[in-house]
């Protein structure tokens, strides 16, 4: 028979507001098993904890109970405390009295009774309960970096430069990413390739790094600490090694009428390129869709050109398999497509574009050489007319319901960029709410408004239509104004919310990795743990967890390098003992568990078995505790009963069935 | 029948086979039993008729841990059987020589007696190759029953004359599929719920758990059942009310739900003549028409569909557009 | 039969199963948003959804639950990629059976609820609770013994 | 009836009708830059949900907004939070008729709603929807 002490806490008035404690406690203290119950106004305070700790040292308690907040909040908590005292710590449960409880219900009556099924609930199931040991399994000491941009390039400097191997893929030919595209960044104005490329140098530079370019992760197994990855190379058609990177080939090129990936379709580039002048590495890649030579099997002009011979039309896709210790996940973002909304003639006109195309207008080596022209016929625009909020806050489907949260501040910059450079254009800027919380950003946001004239005008765009002449029709709302507005624009510039790139969902399934309706990863908690993923081992960087400008994510990548890194540092790491055990007597061998094992844990082995006197040969299953992940699926397809899952065991469960039904 | 004892002397005498697994005669004609037979001698025993509608398939599981090969007669229906052990690593291919026998459909007694016909001494005309109708023997008198008659329900239903896993075969089989198979299932499906539950509340309250449908059952061949162990607090109880015999009767037919042939062995055994293939034959139809056509035991090599999934596949708010209006 | 003893009102008992990644987390949402829903559900903790066994669901009206409804990671979210599949087809199946029984249909449910859907949470527990009360108690499948 | 039970039963016949949570409203003004009648009105489309938001049916009731409103649905259709101002007109304008006990637009009052800058269509869809 179980000693079990119960410890129901206040959480100040948190829960005893709505919970008579004191009945919780003399209601626990009846049940079978408990030998103690006490409440106390919070548990988890050290006081609290000395509270528990006492009480199993003098009561010699075996398993404790503790009403208090969610399991998902102080489990650990508790587990730490009993822990100390000298209790196993699977020997705690917890019975969520407060989120699922106090929180919820206002009538006291009601709410202490459901507290106290909750408690014996609990009670029930700890009175099962087992001391569980955690295995230990090793650690891989290198990192895997997914994605290429400002986000993973810094994680992985970071995590080298703690003296890790690390491993870069990136899934275009170049690393550098988005900020590699962007032309100057707020709120300091400082030209982004001038603070980007000495980075992506030092990454490619860096003895503890190892880049894999225009390659992509194609399987993952295993689990923290022993993850075992695939990564498809796919063919560049041309030789890293012999390549110097002259451009002769480019120059040479006589497909050229592809659109340029970099600058977002706005001009067009070879069949054979790198996608900008500083790509790292600095070695071009064939589009096989667009080249003459893999069309039709006639050409091979470049390979003519090419000195060094470093042209392979042969060349084929490489799988390496690797073992990494940890996964940090910086798959970054794009723009959403503007396919639904027609109101804003996107399609229609060339002079609509999107903020990220006008970064590449503005950049100098963008289509336009850095002239600020229209694209439809290179006119120098009179009027450009600004639209925040293209898709974000939207709650239909045509958009995203979240902010994209740097879309107000890159407008300020486009703005205030273009008032300083040409004075003669007007610029209006339609808003719904600008949000400018950061370091100097509202001081950026006034400065366009006041010392450059930029036009704020509160309300939105409802129709922009292309006039004959050419020009748009640009109708809004001025809110503060109560007006109607219909005025006519040579450009407008959409400020496109921003998504979590596409790739990062099928990476999601492959990691097991939570992903939230938008497709952001989730992180394990959202204040207390804001850079790791559920999924134990993997670190999320940058805005494949929620939009961030670049100060956040480069502040973050540095987070989840540090998070890596102390995963990375450690030797062996103890495992969740929460796992799946077939007991061999009651096992029939009949592979059913391992059908539905997504983890590949569990195998078969003959083994000799004494089932009460029979000794006999037997087909058994067995449980690699360092892959199971306790999910419990087998536990459910075995129909015997003979797979359980220890610390959700079938008899716990009932018991906490039992117990409420009761 | 003397085919099958001569061809079983033979290969026990050649040493291919160390035993026989087959049908002895019982106390009455319509009563064979299953029987090992070790040497020539006990196979003058033997008999196959129309009575003998044992699934041997079950009996492996054992047979495969003894010694040596034994030689199994298995029926055209059985062999799904054996598939879906095969493919649960319960028996051994190695260990079996599988003589598929023909088979005209199996007899049911009870319809004999159904007919009004009592105080049977004798019954013939069951052979292989008998005639169309059998001769029933009375106290009272002799009497003829046509052979479809007396068939068993599952025969009316039968899979198909085509032995799925054998060494040889010896014997004509008949396709003796008149009926539809889930006429009945859809048919209670037609219910309210009311009228459901009170058919299933007369059915199984005629349980008395004797449990041989389970231990009849091909698919039922845990080493040690859930309602047998400690490990869901769950242990077999008398049965005291309505509720009891409903869980075990569920969860019975849930744990064989996708490996169930349908071979119909839980209805004929049942002693209190609970139609309990309706259940199997419920998950067999929902699985069908949820998830596409499966047979178990097909071949031996299938993913079950309760260990499988499709990424769209229907809600389980399905069933109340499904179910029961 | 779970009559209130001062009010004489019928108090159903629901158990919910909620996976621990996805709607446990979405119902300590619902608890942190503070959205109501009736004291009569009682949440039991499970991994994953795939781990409840459709013996928890029956012993829970063998012991007179009148309804029970389990709560898992959306098909494509579940944090062990796979378990919410194979419960889906499994309460596909049992509440069909459970149907085809006579037992009434409102009395069982599947509902995915991420961490993020308190609201979804709330609202289901609450419509879930009124169908009971539709339903009244749970009569065809209780197990009659355990009633004084 | 009490005057403040009365209105907040209209503001909630409002969304009833109308199916829409005014509350949802970011107040962007996007109603307001789309719809073609914005001028002709005198309450524009998104004060319309603020008025709802505050249970001011009255002053709504007697807008000429209310007559003026085409249900192009421009506002509808481009509304990022799916407030559907035309839709609170229209439960508006459902709450007028049934206000005057008949519930339905009357053949007769048409001419004196005519006016030369709405087309006619609008009348008459409106007749067909109010009428018995």
């Amino acid at each position: 028979m179980q000693r079990i002490g119960v410890f129901v806490c206040h959480c100040g008035s948190n829960i005893a507001a709505t919970v008579d404690v004191k009945k919780v406690v003399e209601m626990a203290a009846r049940e079978p098993g408990v030998v103690h119950a006490e409440d106390y106004q919070y548990m988890c305070s050290e006081a609290g904890q000395a509270k528990i700790a006492a009480a199993i040292a003098e009561k010699k308690l075996t398993g404790i109970v503790v009403c208090s907040c969610s399991p998902r909040m102080h489990e650990a908590t508790f587990r730490k405390c009993a822990e100390r005292a000298g209790l196993n710590p699977y020997m705690v449960e917890i019975a969520n009295i407060r989120e699922h409880c106090s929180w919820i219900h206002k009538n006291m009556e009601e709410a202490t009774e459901k507290a106290v099924i909750l408690a014996r609930a609990a009670i029930a199931k700890v009175n099962l309960n087992a001391p569980l040991k955690p295995g230990e399994s090793r650690v891989t000491k290198r990192a895997l970096v997914i994605g290429g941009g400002i986000a993973g390039i810094q994680s992985a400097l970071d995590i080298a430069d703690a003296g890790y191997e690390v491993d870069i893929v990136e899934k275009t030919p170049s690393i550098g990413g988005r900020m590699a595209q962007l032309d100057k960044t707020f709120p300091t104005l400082d030209c982004s390739a001038c603070i980007l490329t000495p980075k992506m140098v030092e990454a490619a530079a860096h003895e503890k790094i190892n880049i894999y370019t225009y390659s992509e992760v194609e399987k993952i197994s295993g689990f923290v600490g022993d993850f075992t990855v695939d990564i498809r190379k796919k063919a560049r058609s041309i030789d890293a090694n012999k390549c110097t990177g002259c451009g002769a080939c480019q120059e040479k090129c006589p497909s050229k009428k592809s659109l340029s990936e970099f600058n977002r379709g706005l001009n067009t580039r070879s069949a054979i390129y790198t996608p900008f002048a500083q790509a790292i590495p600095n070695v071009p890649v064939i589009d096989r869709e667009a080249c003459i030579k893999f069309k039709t099997g006639k050409c091979g002009i470049c390979s003519k050109v090419c000195a060094a011979g470093a042209v392979d039309y042969e060349q084929k896709d490489e799988i390496f398999t690797e073992k990494y210790g940890a996964i940090v996940v910086a798959t970054g973002f794009d723009t959403i497509k503007l396919d639904k909304y027609d109101e804003y003639a996107y399609n229609q006109s060339k002079d609509v574009i999107t903020s990220l195309e006008l970064e590449r207008v503005m950049n100098a080596a963008g289509p336009t050489k850095g002239h600020l022209e229209r694209l439809s016929d290179g006119k120098h625009p009179e009027h450009i007319v600004f639209v925040q909020c293209v898709g974000s806050r939207c709650s239909d489907e045509r958009g995203k319901p979240y902010c994209s949260k740097i879309c107000c501040m890159y407008t300020a910059k486009h703005a205030m960029l273009i008032r300083d450079k040409y004075p003669d254009v007007k610029v209006t800027v339609f808003y719904i709410d600008v949000r400018t919380p950061g370091k100097n950003f509202d001081e950026f946001y006034r400065r366009a408004v006041e010392e450059y004239g930029v036009n704020y005008i509160k309300g939105q765009v409802g129709k922009v239509a292309p006039q004959p002449d050419g020009s748009l029709l640009v109708q809004a709302s001025d809110l503060l104004d109560n007006k109607q507005i219909k005025m006519k624009a040579d450009m407008v510039v959409l400020a496109t919310a921003i998504e979590p790139d596409p790739s990062v969902r099928p990476l999601a399934t492959m990691l097991t990795a939570s992903i939230d309706t938008n497709n952001f990863l989730t992180e394990a908690h959202p204040k207390l743990r804001p850079v790791e993923s559920p999924t134990a081992g993997i670190f999320l960087s940058g805005v494949c967890q929620g939009p961030k400008d670049i100060p956040e994510t480069v502040a973050q990548a540095g987070a989840a390098a540090v998070k890596a890194i102390g995963l990375l540092a450690k030797d062996k790491l103890t495992t969740n003992p929460c796992t799946a055990k077939a007991d061999e007597l009651l096992c029939n061998g009949c592979s059913t568990c391992a059908n539905v094992c997504p983890y590949g844990a569990i195998s078969y082995e003959v083994k000799l078995i004494n089932d009460h006197g029979v000794r006999e040969d037997r087909r058994i299953a067995v449980v690699n505790n360092a892959l199971c992940q306790g999910c419990g699926a087998c536990t459910v397809a075995c129909p015997s009963g003979a797979m359980d899952l220890q610390g959700f065991s079938n008899r716990q469960i009932i018991a906490e069935v039992d117990a409420i039904c009761r | 029948m003397q085919e099958l004892i001569n061809r079983a002397k033979e290969l026990l005498a050649d040493g291919t086979v160390v035993r026989v697994l087959g049908w002895r005669k019982g106390d009455m004609d319509y009563n064979p039993e299953v029987a090992y037979f070790n040497s020539a001698e006990e196979l003058d025993n033997f008999v196959y008729d129309g009575f003998c509608g044992a699934n041997l398939s079950k009996y492996m599981i054992e047979a495969s841990k003894l010694e040596g090969k034994t030689l199994v007669f298995l029926k055209p229906c059985d062999t799904y059987s054996f598939n879906q052990l095969l493919c649960e690593h319960r028996v051994d291919r190695d260990k079996a020589y599988i003589i598929g026998v023909g088979c005209r459909g199996k007899l049911d007694i009870e319809k004999v007696k159904a007919q009004g016909i009592s105080g049977i001494t004798a019954v013939s005309g069951t052979e292989l190759d008998g005639p169309d109708s059998i001769k029933v023997s009375t106290i009272y008198g002799d009497f003829d029953v046509a052979y479809t008659d007396a068939m068993l329900e599952r025969c009316h239903v039968c899979k198909g004359k085509e032995h799925k896993i054998y060494d040889e075969l010896i014997g004509e089989s008949k396709d003796t599929h008149d009926m539809d198979r889930m006429a009945a299932v859809a048919a209670i499906e037609a219910m309210s719920p009311t009228e459901k539950f009170a058919y299933f509340q007369a059915e199984l309250s005629k349980c008395i758990r004797c449990n041989a449908c389970r231990n009849v059952c091909p698919a039922c061949s845990c080493r040690k059942c859930v309602f047998d162990s400690t490990k869901f607090d769950s242990q077999q109880k008398a049965n005291v009310d309505s509720f009891e015999e409903k869980m075990f009767h569920i969860i019975r037919a849930f744990h064989v739900a996708g490996r169930c042939t349908d071979c119909g062995e839980c209805s004929r055994v049942c002693p209190q003549g609970i139609p309990l293939h309706l259940f199997n034959r419920k998950f067999i139809k929902d699985i069908d028409e949820l998830y596409g056509k499966y047979q178990a035991g097909e071949t031996a090599d299938q993913r079950a569909p309760l260990v499988n999934f499709t990424f769209g596949d229907a809600e389980p708010s399905i069933v109340n557009e499904r179910g029961s209006k | 039969m779970p009559l209130n003893e001062k009010t004489g009102e019928f108090t159903p008992k629901i158990v919910a199963f909620c996976c621990n990644w996805c709607s446990y987390a979405g119902a300590d949402l619902a608890g942190s948003s503070r959205l109501a829903y009736p004291a009569e559900v009682k949440i039991i903790r499970v991994p994953c959804s795939c781990r409840v066994n459709p013996m928890f669901i029956l012993r829970a009206f063998e012991k007179g639950a009148d309804g029970v409804i389990l709560c898992g990671c959306h098909p494509g979210d579940c944090h062990y990629s796979t378990g919410n599949y194979y419960a889906r087809r499994r309460m596909t199946l049992l509440f069909s059976m459970l149907d085809y029984i006579g037992v009434e249909k409102g009395r069982t449910r599947v509902e995915w609820v991420s961490a993020a859907e308190g609201v979804k949470f709330s609202t289901t527990m609450n419509e879930f609770a009124a169908k009971i009360h539709e339903l009244g108690p749970n009569v065809r499948l209780e197990d009659l013994r355990c009633k004084n | 009836m009490s005057n403040v039970s009365k209105i907040e039963k209209q503001a909630a016949l409002i969304r009833e009708i109308s199916g829409v949570n005014p509350y949802k409203c970011m107040k962007c003004g996007k109603c307001s830059a789309t719809c073609p009648a914005f001028d002709e009105m005198d309450i524009k489309p998104h004060q319309f949900v603020s008025y709802v938001q505050e249970g001011n049916i009255a002053a709504l009731a007697e807008s000429k907004s209310l007559w003026k409103c085409l249900s192009c649905f421009a506002c509808v259709e481009r509304c990022p939070r799916d407030v559907k101002p035309a839709k609170l007109i229209d439960a508006a304008r459902q709450i007028v008729e049934r206000e005057k006990g008949g519930d339905y637009l009357m053949a007769d009052e048409i001419p004196t709603l005519l006016d030369p800058e709405l087309p006619q269509q609008l009348l008459v869809s409106a007749f067909r929807r109010y009428r018995r």
